[in-house]
């Protein structure tokens, strides 16, 4: 038992101190019928390393890695190259074994790492201010509605048919509790996106607008009519941004006059990982600051005059605020938070701009080179580094058959709208620096075989 | 419990003493202060490179970026950069945590290892199911021990922290409350709980009152029941509580609250303290959220990521977020919203895109599977040994207040 | 270029402040005919982090990963299991990329991990001092045989059969330029060790017997009565360990008399690497402390009368002494030590004799399973967890022939004594706790059929 | 050089100044001062677990341990230990390291990361040479670019660390001179000289004589001249100096020491300086050895383990050490005792057991592969700005003896 450090001398000197005559009086409390007398039915006793590194191998064995072969899924999860010194750093105990940094005077590392994601994070976004992160985007685009709520005292949010459908699953769940209604639609195989619908449906009610950009389908469109409608209207628009490499090449929501922006920050330092722990981005005009959920790093003097810096507007947290709080939201995402930062440090403007162009060249090609298949379209019109044909087969089994030799070659639309016939033949494809030239050979001639 | 070693140590270098040279071994120079980012990087440092690749004709239309501004440094300024913040951070590899209601424990390197194998840190959450078998045998894996250890009917994955774990919890109960047309209002949450506790009971559209404790830092049983009525909806209770001890009635609060048509939430936080010698779902618990980032050893991280799978009852079961996985002859399933309504599913529906905190369930599986059943066991006792311990040096320094309530269970006051 | 913290701007403003035209103006004392003028020769630009792995990586795929086979080599490294925080350990920044810890204001951490690792490899090895690390197992033996020499002021070193032969190749290049004379000869395949020969050997010119525990072979006996003879003569016995887990099963050399033991500490902390880098252990008597290389850590009191550390007995070394040092060695293996002794922490006294138990017991399970093959004969009568078989066909074809089925069935002596007949049917086979049952069953069946 | 970034910045928490709860950042709280291992460890604590196996008759005679004594801690006792400990040290990743002989450079994680590939950290020296193709062709690969880097004729990979590869440098001009029957028996080496230079030369059984040098720091080419015979063996010269400077006469100082019968060795510890820029092949040097430790990134890990490959002239190639990694038709193979006849190798011997640092020339190989043609280039550019601007602004202040005797290569006095 590796992990404890008492022996059992240890053990029955301290039970000797405390006075109790076995580990079982400390447990008397505990009804009788509630204890359990053996060991937990089934779980083998302590294993070493060896064996758990090949139980957990194993399993790991099962799986196709995307590494390992032609890879172009997206859909709110990317695969991009991470920095070898972003997974050193956060490993380092100090960063991974910190705490949640309530005592500042031992947590100066973190708070001033959050400080730097929140400005980070602000501006590639185009707000003025960020919290510290979320759960992940979905969550985040959930907790948008609700402050949206807050803001304008109404209740009705308009989605757009581009926002992921798992998203708008979390918010059809959440409202269903909140009460809050929710306008949806399915996509449709359309170069043009559903802003002229959103801005019809806007009305008196409306709490906000919420976009994707880049949307499910992967296509970009100016928010500003959009943004502008809402404001008349006195509603918000709120941004999703699940790709934010993107930002690095095409305008940010904030810039185009989005009132909250939130994203998944997975793309940046973070890695696939199965769909998590990833970390959500948050951001939103500064007069807004008091509405938004979880929690915010900001600068302050300490006693002896020297900049320092503390977990701040704690007010609107549960841990203050209990159930008036504006979310319940605690721990969040702090360690992805961090490899976000490290990953955006490196790369800086300068490297954030030329990942974005390779993404989006690359991207060109494949969907160049996709769309001159015989029967195969580009549903894109603009696009960054995902887009969607249109199959003359249905793409779900397309996929399975492409994973037959060795391809992981998108995702169907069959798979995220089951049901939908009019989506059934769409396949998003990402692409990323990660792709290489043979990776594109191999996925060409592939659905070239399987598109027939 | 840190005695030296008995058999006494001698340095092996003889003469080590008589060197002269007497400087200072403090660590002075190592205390670093260290400036912002955005007063040391610039927009056109940058610490990666890329292999040149011609760029063709953009597919953008009119939204090309012109203002960005995010600060750059090259590998080496990073590395020093955070190197250098992180120092500024106590943490558990440090020292000891002694805190309050966060079981803070040891973060085993063989669980970051585990996480980082290719095979569960580099798929897609949307891959096909038949290429990632081995990730959803994970998850089930992880599910059973879960299960096993709390004696309860289902488990719940996907929350991604304790106070997610909290909301999918209450609004199982809600979903099951509605599904039986019974529309309450009220959640009871005592003075004494964490702060997520209301908070989730209000978001979810309850109204939260307090339970009243007894002096000894208890669930006042008597006032409880009086309280009990059509109205409530659930009761939320935190065992071990905050203030350490565990309820001794728990088994007749769950009771009462059952016979008055409401249902028992559970905040697991303190979990840690009776895994493996109690079973939850023994006491008439009906949700309970586990945090794996405090009883199965997954790293705090300076405050997240974290992970809150609920274990629910037989009662709750049906009205589990999607998706979750499901074993069959062929190997592992995923149910989602298109195949729910056939598995027997009244799913409230979804908490989150994917499948909640991978990386978190190959670590805390690490680590069950490290302990096994023994040492699961053994993590309880020492736990509750342990604060018991330093309950009782501290009684004649400090004011114990609950010290005469009976045995803390993994923390004192 | 991610590693130049230098912009052009910086560049040209530096040029400025130094008064230079231009860079080539700093290299004006080069020759000529000896600056490049342009890149080198056929070496690419700059590349990415995707595209050094990919590179490296296709290297790193050509090879059999001994892991992923049943693996059962030895004679000198062995494959052990090294937890998970040692490899964590060893990698942060402050161990990683410290200097020389010839500062020791600013490197108490290197100088006590030093400290600590030379008690644990004194315990170790049954000695009363250590030092802080030699380049490997077979330096640290050419060492030993220079040491004795100084020592005795006798040139004359008689080598034990059972040593390494790699380890007698290096004391014979070294010999041959320092003029000290050595005693070889092969080894047999016999259960027997050379002890007889060795001490009849001994005469008034040997500086040392040199003795390898457990030898190439696996064979183990007691060194008393080689140690005794040396010690009647006026000649020291030095005995080396390439694999010091069996020291946590049987006795040490230092128990049994010998003057210097140095070993190979790869097995505790370092894994295969391919050969290197390892570590090199080094002790002996106290007596002899001024006659040993290499750096040694010793404890002190500083200026405010806390404990410290420091080099020490540093006139021994090359940077004081120059010509007249007791060794060239500078540089030595700091960050091997630092993994050997936090292996040997965790595993402590409790943890090293369970370890050499499951080795031994998989070693004598394995042992008794191949010489039951027909045709197939044990040489060693007593082991740890390292035999050899005598197979009733050349083993070097059979090694191969096993790798033909993704077995590493153990070291050929034809490979070590190439041309050397008698022992070309002698299969030396390595069994550590990694080996796993299946492993085990799979060697057997494919040695049956190779041996045929 | 790194000025705040002018485009300004803003905390993104407004009210933050307002806060008020002043307490003091300061991290003093993370001194931490730490007790030996042999104080807190003990016998029976241990950090690793063994899955349990039965014993049977042991093989080892009457040789059973009794005592052994070596203190365990429990893991998370263990990684606080070091971590501790760690904090107490100074080092690249915390800062700059402007020091003395040695080039301390970043370490790349990406370095740290492709020695951990298991196709390169978990393969053993002896396994069959058609399982180990890959490892040899990374070791023929580096051995490819340092051979191009500078010019040489070939490359002997075995070296531990630097001092080991002047021995190998030595060794081989021993072989050579004793080949062509001409015993000689001194070395030159300049007083200014690192220790190993000396150390290694006695170690080879010659004597030692000292260079002169010049006021500026340099070799007294009519000095050495002078002392030049058919006594001499070699010259041991560190170019870039230990004072920072570039010999202007090398070429000169190599002709002068071949047309007395002797050769060049060249301490390339500060090679860093001029890689890519100048090839010591070009300056009439006979060996060199590198250290991969300071020049191509490896760590330096608190004093090794290092890397230090010796570039040979033609003239001296034939006695590079055994063994080698040759690449013919079918692959690659290992030339060792066996084969080197065959291979028209006379080798001095073996200087190590197996291959020499592996762990290291993957490391190498992969910043070589990182900075490409145009960034090695761009270290020596910037190690000399660097070096000549530190100079330049120090001058001032301090007294700079060699300021005037021109432009520093890597470090300055
Ligand atoms: C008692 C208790 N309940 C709930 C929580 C909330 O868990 P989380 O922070 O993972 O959301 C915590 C931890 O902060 C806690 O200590
Ligand atoms: C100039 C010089 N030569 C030789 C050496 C010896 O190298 P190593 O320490 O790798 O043996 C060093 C480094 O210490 C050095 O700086």
């Amino acid at each position: 038992m590796r992990y404890l450090p008492l022996s059992d001398a240890d053990r029955s000197s301290m039970l000797a101190i405390i006075g109790a005559a076995s580990i079982d009086d400390l447990f008397r409390d505990v009804p009788e019928e509630a204890r359990l007398d053996g060991p937990v039915h089934g779980l083998p006793l302590h294993a070493s390393e060896l064996s758990v590194e090949r139980q957990l191998g194993a399993m790991a064995m099962q799986n196709m890695v995307a590494g390992h072969v032609p890879f172009f899924l997206g859909c709110g999860a990317y695969r991009h190259h991470v920095p070898a010194s972003v997974d050193h750093i956060i490993q380092r105990g100090e960063f991974l074994t910190a705490y949640t940094p309530y005592q500042p005077e031992i947590a100066q590392g973190t708070l001033q790492v959050l400080f730097e994601f929140q400005t980070q994070v602000a501006r590639l976004l185009g707000c003025e201010v960020a919290n510290a992160s979320m759960y992940d985007g979905s969550t985040a685009c959930w907790e948008a509605i609700g402050m949206a709520r807050r803001i304008t005292r109404r209740g009705k949010a308009i989605l757009s048919d581009g926002l992921h459908p798992h998203y708008v699953s979390v918010a059809k769940t959440m409202a269903r509790f909140t009460g809050d209604t929710l306008d949806t639609a399915s996509p449709t195989l359309d170069a043009a996106t559903d802003a002229d619908r959103l801005i019809a449906s806007i009305d008196q009610d409306t709490s906000c607008i919420v976009v994707q950009y880049p949307d499910i389908l992967g296509r970009i469109d100016d928010l500003t009519p959009i943004a502008d409608a809402a404001h008349a209207a006195g509603a918000l628009l709120v941004a999703v941004v699940t790709e934010p490499v993107a930002l690095g090449l095409i305008k940010a929501p904030g810039e185009m006059g989005a009132d909250i922006v939130v994203g998944e920050g997975q793309s940046i330092g973070v890695g696939l990982q199965f769909g998590g722990p990833y970390v959500g981005l948050f951001a939103t005009r500064e007069k807004y600051v008091r509405q938004m959920p979880g929690r915010l790093a900001g600068e302050t003097i300490d006693a002896e005059g020297k900049r320092g810096f503390v977990l701040t507007l704690s007010t609107r947290e549960q841990h203050i605020r209990r159930e008036k709080a504006t979310s319940n939201i605690c721990t969040n995402s702090g360690l992805c938070a961090l490899a976000f930062s490290v990953h955006m440090t490196l790369l800086g403007e300068k490297g954030l701009r030329t990942l974005a162009q390779i993404n989006h060249a690359r991207a060109v090609e494949v969907a160049n080179r996709l769309s001159a298949i015989p029967g195969v379209e580009l549903v894109n019109d603009a696009f960054f580094n995902e887009f969607t044909l249109r199959l003359p087969v249905e793409a779900r089994p397309a996929v399975h058959a492409m994973v037959e030799k060795n391809v992981l070659g998108g995702v169907s639309l069959g798979r995220l709208y089951p049901g939908d016939a009019s989506l059934a033949n769409g396949l998003v494809i990402a692409v990323t620096e990660t792709v290489s030239d043979n990776d594109i050979n191999v996925l060409e001639a592939v659905l070239r075989e399987v598109a027939q | 419990m840190t005695d030296p070693n008995q058999s006494g140590w001698k340095p092996t270098a003889p003469n080590a003493s008589a060197y002269d040279a007497r400087t200072t071994t403090g660590n002075r120079a190592l205390m670093l202060e260290e400036p912002l980012l955005f007063e040391i990087g610039s927009r056109d440092r940058t610490g990666v490179d890329f292999d040149d690749r011609a760029t063709g004709p953009s597919r953008i239309g009119d939204l090309a970026r012109i203002t960005l501004d995010l600060p750059g440094l090259s590998e080496p300024e990073t590395v020093r950069h955070y190197t250098r913040l992180s120092r500024q951070n106590y943490a558990i590899d440090l020292g000891l945590f002694p805190l309050g209601s966060c079981t803070m424990k040891h973060n085993p390197r063989l669980n970051e290892k585990m996480a980082r194998l290719p095979g569960f840190a580099d798929i897609h959450p949307l891959q096909p199911q038949e290429t990632v078998q081995g990730a959803y045998q994970l998850i089930d894996t992880l599910a059973h021990w879960l299960i096993e250890l709390t004696g309860m009917h289902s488990v719940a994955m996907s929350p991604k922290a304790g106070a997610h774990g909290e909301l999918c919890g209450i609004l199982s109960i809600r979903a099951a409350l509605e599904a039986r047309g019974d529309a309450r209002s009220v959640v009871l949450v005592p003075e004494s709980a964490h702060g997520t506790n209301p908070a989730t009971a209000a978001f979810a559209g309850y109204q939260v009152e307090n339970i009243p404790a007894t002096n000894e830092g208890r669930v006042d049983l008597a006032a409880l029941k009086a309280r009990l009525g059509p109205d409530v909806a659930a009761v939320m209770i935190t065992n071990p509580n905050t203030c350490g001890l565990f309820e001794p009635e728990m088994k007749a609060i769950s009771d009462a609250v059952h016979a008055a048509g409401a249902l028992v939430y559970c905040d697991g936080a303190n979990f840690n303290a009776i895994v493996g010698r109690v079973r939850p779902g023994d006491l008439g618990i009906d949700a309970m959220h586990i945090n794996l980032h405090k009883t199965f050893s997954t790293p705090h991280g300076g405050g997240g990521p974290g992970s809150g799978p609920v274990v629910l009852s037989e009662a709750l079961s049906p009205y589990a977020p999607l998706p979750y996985v499901e074993r069959n002859d062929g190997g592992y399933r995923l149910v989602e919203e298109e195949t729910a309504h056939e598995q027997g599913s009244d799913s409230f529906g979804r908490m989150v895109a994917f499948h909640g905190q991978m990386g978190m369930f190959t670590r805390a599986l690490s680590y069950i599977l490290s302990h096994g059943a023994d040492g699961l066991r053994q993590v309880a006792e020492d736990s509750v040994l342990n604060a018991n311990y330093v309950l009782r040096s501290l009684e004649d320094v400090l004011d114990a207040p609950f010290a005469f309530s009976g045995p803390c269970m993994h923390e004192a006051i």
